[in-house]
């Protein structure tokens, strides 16, 4: 019963969006926007990559909301994934199998290769392509790699959520940083600088660092928890137990005070 | 003529994995696979989105070499901004993918099995169970194929601090 | 005077420091989260005095159609102080977990400000996914099989929204080449077309997963019977409300055509069907709430179809009734949780909790001198003078629903009052916290019945004020349109 | 250029159906790397060489990387009850 009414819900959609193609004018959208942006945004944000100043400067608040989309992902994730009590370390329990020592010497080598990249990507992301999102997650597989490589090796989850914490916090400061000065919110500061050269473009390529560092300890973070396992289900209430959890956690918390 | 057939051809690909992903969401009974599903959904979103910026004989919008100087500058260029609309799409879908993932591992864990038609089937009855009516659906199941635990006939209420 | 924006900011980034705050001094995380949101108050209602008439905040100084822009009106400065007050009243106060749950009800604070004032496409998308998400968070947040079983299915019904939504967007930008729903309504022309309309279906329900519309709600009596009532009283009352606001936005700005309205009244009233129905059938509180809950917003759905400012004044009054009857409904089951059987003699233990129980139900039945009566008589008034023959089948579907919905709160409500053990319910008198606030809810019903006039007129002026599409399109783009944009505008139509 | 579209195109469709039909979700994951890795180089051939390069790395790396990790804590639990059961 559930299955074919799922089915005529999605033959009827599949109906709807072949309808749509076939009445798509050919030739292209209009563009109004983006006919506009391209020949005002060298002039008003200075930064080579277009696309660059459509992410941080014209949708800068959509960027924002990404980045807090994935912070709310990897708490609400260590939040799913975590004891209650937190008491499980995670040093305490290997999480994936050994492989032996060339596998780890390797990742060690690789490690600040990968971190040079990641820092490059991210710093010309206002000149050529790549950007925050990128080299955030390069530097994330940077961090990730040792893990994988040497098993038992816990994370430092302190020290990722200072750098979440603090890169986060310093791409909304900078956003009211503008609004102090009487601009408006995310409003790009300082001078354009030179088009084409590293210093250029304003706070953007700070914004960009912001959001590298940011993607990269939450995406090392998620992969962490991922990886790690989090104690042997005695956490979770199962099934069974589960009929009464509020009034057992209400219990608890009476215990407790 | 094939300027024609490359629309059609991309629109053609990008609902084709709309379409395909939303069938795979909608009957696929695995939950990982569906997870897998939902991504290849996303994927062709994001694909029309990128076709909607596209233009014909038009060059990817970055400056460089001569026309950093050369302002506003002559060449066409692609649409940025669906560019930009698309990876922030992308970056939100492997936050929700993991997320997702992570239910995944709880689910399992919890009721040891990945079909989801029976997860559905023995959270009702957990449902059911917390706030102490007995199933309702006893009809619907698949009878003898594995019992449901057996609902407690006292009174809940009284029973939450004993554990 | 740019300040609003502090509404999304402050949040997110105190949400961004929570952890770090945590691991210094647990009483600060603590605190932080409600004060946070009294400032984000206190920005609300500032403006909220000041406005005399629309106004569009440019966000990072570019002008709105290329950059994004906020738009400010009555409607949207309600739900804006709206979220921190609902907030405030459902905040873990007695949270010794950690910071999470906190750091997540903040994010959701943000995500859902933005939602109430953005006035661009792809921005209300992107805080749309950030409510999403960490509305996921919290309904996973009791931990239990249950619970983690239901938020995985919200999760891929929510993903199937957003794909939906996307799409959508992305046919509207074929369309019309714009994101920014002001520029949108200019070229509303460009979506009179079989795409456009799609387009339309689509976004309605991708958006409409949170709004618990019809085909997209297999999620709402699970989530709702897992999370905690706070959760479930946040989700119903407040959540659901802005998806709600950002369809009408849509629809009013873009869609004045009538197949819009149309698609709009047929899921409605789908839903009033099924989710009242259901209800009926269920054997506990929390679901019966949680269908009834869908009913109610199939019914705030079809009164948003009624074409002009009746139907908007009728969606705003039923929208605004179930925001507050809904939440204190949820905070009840936290005592009354189980079969509906077993609830007999409920009053006797606590004669309060069946007192709410009968004002929240009478009202949200319509009972006459409630508030919730005011509002189903502005329904019925706009269906009887849309005066076709949709309009008409809307009208009996809803006074069947008023019916059933009748005898089930009527039933139950029997139930309670009837004689019975007393001691099943003695936890009622340990948790007063849950009650406290629901009767903060049943007073703000009571303080509205006496303040019916000013009510009346205020909604009415929101009514006329939301529902004027070159109002809100003058508003946005009388920041200037840039030279090209208004070239090209001119050469399109 | 057609042609590379056209070959792209295919690979995405029935990389998209091999998710759906096959057996092993190993193959189902690579299969899903390889959709996007496809729709990487058609980013590439629209000018999109941002989208391309987040796509190559967060579809078709971490994306998978997420995927193959908790594959390989069910598939432990998995081992890990059959122990028990034994």
């Amino acid at each position: 019963m559930r299955n074919i009414s799922a089915l005529v819900f999605a033959s009827g959609l599949a109906f709807l969006l072949l309808v749509i193609t076939w009445q798509f004018i050919l030739g292209g959208a209009p563009m109004l926007i983006g006919e506009a942006i391209l020949q005002q945004a060298a002039e008003e944000l200075g930064a080579a990559n277009l696309v660059t100043s459509v992410v941080l400067g014209y949708r800068g608040i959509d960027t924002l909301g990404e980045i807090a989309i994935l912070f709310t992902a990897s708490t609400a994730t260590s939040l799913v994934l975590s004891s209650i009590a937190e008491k499980t370390s995670a040093k305490s329990k290997p999480g994936l199998r050994d492989d032996g020592t060339i596998l780890a010497s390797s990742a060690s080598l690789f490690f600040p290769l990968l971190m040079t990249i990641g820092l490059y990507i991210i710093l010309h992301g206002h000149l050529t392509p790549g950007g925050g999102f990128q080299g955030g997650v390069i530097l994330a597989a940077a961090f990730f790699l040792p893990l994988l490589a040497v098993p038992g090796r816990g994370v430092n989850h302190s020290g990722l959520a200072l750098v979440e914490g603090f890169a986060g916090a310093s791409f909304i400061v900078i956003g009211i940083i503008a609004l102090f000065q009487g601009k408006a919110f995310l409003q790009p500061l300082f001078g354009h600088g030179e088009m084409g050269s590293l210093l250029s473009a304003g706070s953007l390529p700070l914004l960009y660092i912001a959001v590298g560092l940011k993607v990269g300890a939450e995406l090392s973070g998620l992969l962490a928890n991922l990886a790690e396992p989090s104690g042997n289900g005695d956490e979770t209430l199962s099934a069974t137990e589960s009929a009464s959890t509020e009034q057992t956690s209400m219990q608890a918390e009476k215990t407790k005070s | 003529m094939t300027t024609n057939l490359i629309h059609w051809l991309l629109y053609g690909g990008a609902m084709g994995l709309i379409v395909i992903g939303i069938v795979g969401v909608v009957t696929l009974t695995n939950i990982f696979r569906i997870i897998l599903a939902l991504v290849i959904a996303e994927a062709g979103a994001n694909l029309l989105l990128v076709i909607a910026g596209y233009r014909f004989d038009a060059i990817a919008p970055i400056l460089t070499g001569q026309a950093l100087s050369a302002m506003p500058t002559t060449q066409i260029m692609v649409d940025p901004v669906p560019q930009a609309m698309v990876l922030t799409s992308i970056v939100i879908g492997v936050g929700v993918q993991a997320l997702a993932l992570a239910l995944v591992l709880k689910v399992y864990k919890n009721y040891q099995t990945l079909d989801l038609r029976e997860i559905h089937h023995r959270m009702l009855a957990d449902i059911d169970h917390s706030s102490g009516v007995i199933s309702l659906l006893s009809e619907e199941q698949p009878k003898g194929e594995r019992p449901l635990p057996e609902p407690e006939t006292k009174n809940v209420l009284n029973s939450g601090g004993e554990k | 005077m740019n300040n609003i924006a502090f509404n999304v900011a402050l949040p997110l980034l105190t949400a961004f420091l929570l952890p770090i705050i945590s691991s210094g001094s647990k009483s600060a995380t603590r605190f932080v989260g409600p004060f946070v949101l009294l400032a984000m108050l206190w920005f609300a209602l500032a403006y909220f005095n000041v406005l005399q008439h629309p106004v569009a905040i440019a966000l990072g100084g570019f002008l709105p159609p290329l950059g994004i822009s906020f738009h400010l009106d009555n409607l949207s400065l309600l739900m804006a102080a709206l979220i921190p007050l609902m907030m405030l009243l459902l905040w873990p106060y007695n949270n010794r977990e950690g910071f999470r749950e906190e750091s997540l009800l903040l994010l959701l604070a943000g995500a859902a400000s933005g939602l109430a004032l953005s006035g661009d496409l792809f921005n209300i998308y992107v805080f749309y996914e950030l409510l999403s998400v960490a509305s996921f968070g919290l309904a996973a947040a009791n931990r239990t099989a249950a619970a983690f079983a239901a938020t995985f299915r919200y999760v891929i019904i929510s993903g199937l929204g957003t794909v939906l939504a996307l799409t959508g967007i992305a046919l509207i930008y074929t369309q019309t080449g714009t994101l920014n729903l002001a520029h949108i309504g200019l070229l509303a022309s460009q979506l009179n077309n079989p795409v456009g309309l799609s387009a339309f279906a689509l976004i309605v329900i991708g958006i409409g997963v949170k709004a618990e519309i019809f085909p997209v709600n297999g999620w709402v009596p699970e989530v709702y019977s897992t999370a905690s009532p706070r959760i479930s009283a946040l989700l119903a009352g407040l959540i659901s409300k802005l998806a709600v606001l950002v369809i009408i936005r849509l629809l009013v700005v873009a869609y004045q055509g009538s197949q819009a309205l149309t698609l709009l009244l047929v899921l409605g009233m789908l839903g009033i069907i099924w989710g009242e129905l259901s209800a009926w059938h269920s054997k506990d509180l929390k679901r019966m709430f949680s269908f009834s809950s869908i009913g109610q917003l199939g019914m705030v759905l079809v009164a948003f179809s009624i074409p002009g400012d009746a139907g908007m004044a009728a969606g705003i009054a039923m929208m605004l009734h179930h925001l507050v009857v809904k939440p204190g409904m949820f905070l009840l089951t936290e005592n009354w949780n189980g079969p509906i059987k077993k609830l007999k003699g409920a009053a006797t233990s606590s004669p309060l909790a069946a007192f709410l129980f009968m004002l929240f139900a009478l009202s949200m039945i319509g009972v006459p001198p409630l508030p919730g009566f005011w509002a189903k008589l502005l329904l019925v008034t706009g269906l009887v003078e849309a005066n076709a023959p949709l309009y008409i089948i809307a009208l009996v579907v809803l006074l069947t629903a008023t019916v059933i919905e009748a005898h089930y709160l009527m039933s139950t409500a029997l139930k309670i009052f009837s004689r019975g053990k007393k001691k099943h319910f003695k936890k009622l008198l340990q948790t007063p916290f849950n009650l406290t606030i629901a009767t903060i809810f049943g007073a703000v019903l009571l303080a509205a019945l006496f303040t019916l006039t000013p009510l009346g007129n205020k909604l009415n002026q929101i009514a006329t004020e939301s529902s004027d599409r070159s109002l809100y399109i003058k508003t946005t783009l009388s920041l200037k349109l840039p030279p090209q944009v208004k070239q090209q505008v001119s050469k399109v139509q | 250029m057609i042609w590379v579209i056209a070959l792209m195109v295919f690979i995405m469709l029935v990389g998209a159906v091999t998710v759906l039909l096959v057996d092993s979700h190993v193959s189902a994951i690579a299969a899903s790397s390889a959709v996007s890795l496809a729709l990487s180089v058609i980013f590439v051939i629209l000018q999109a060489p941002d989208v391309a390069m987040t796509e190559a790395v967060v579809g078709s790396g971490l994306s998978s990387v997420i995927l193959a990790l908790a594959l390989f804590r069910l598939n432990r639990n998995k081992a890990k009850m059959e122990q028990s059961d034994a």
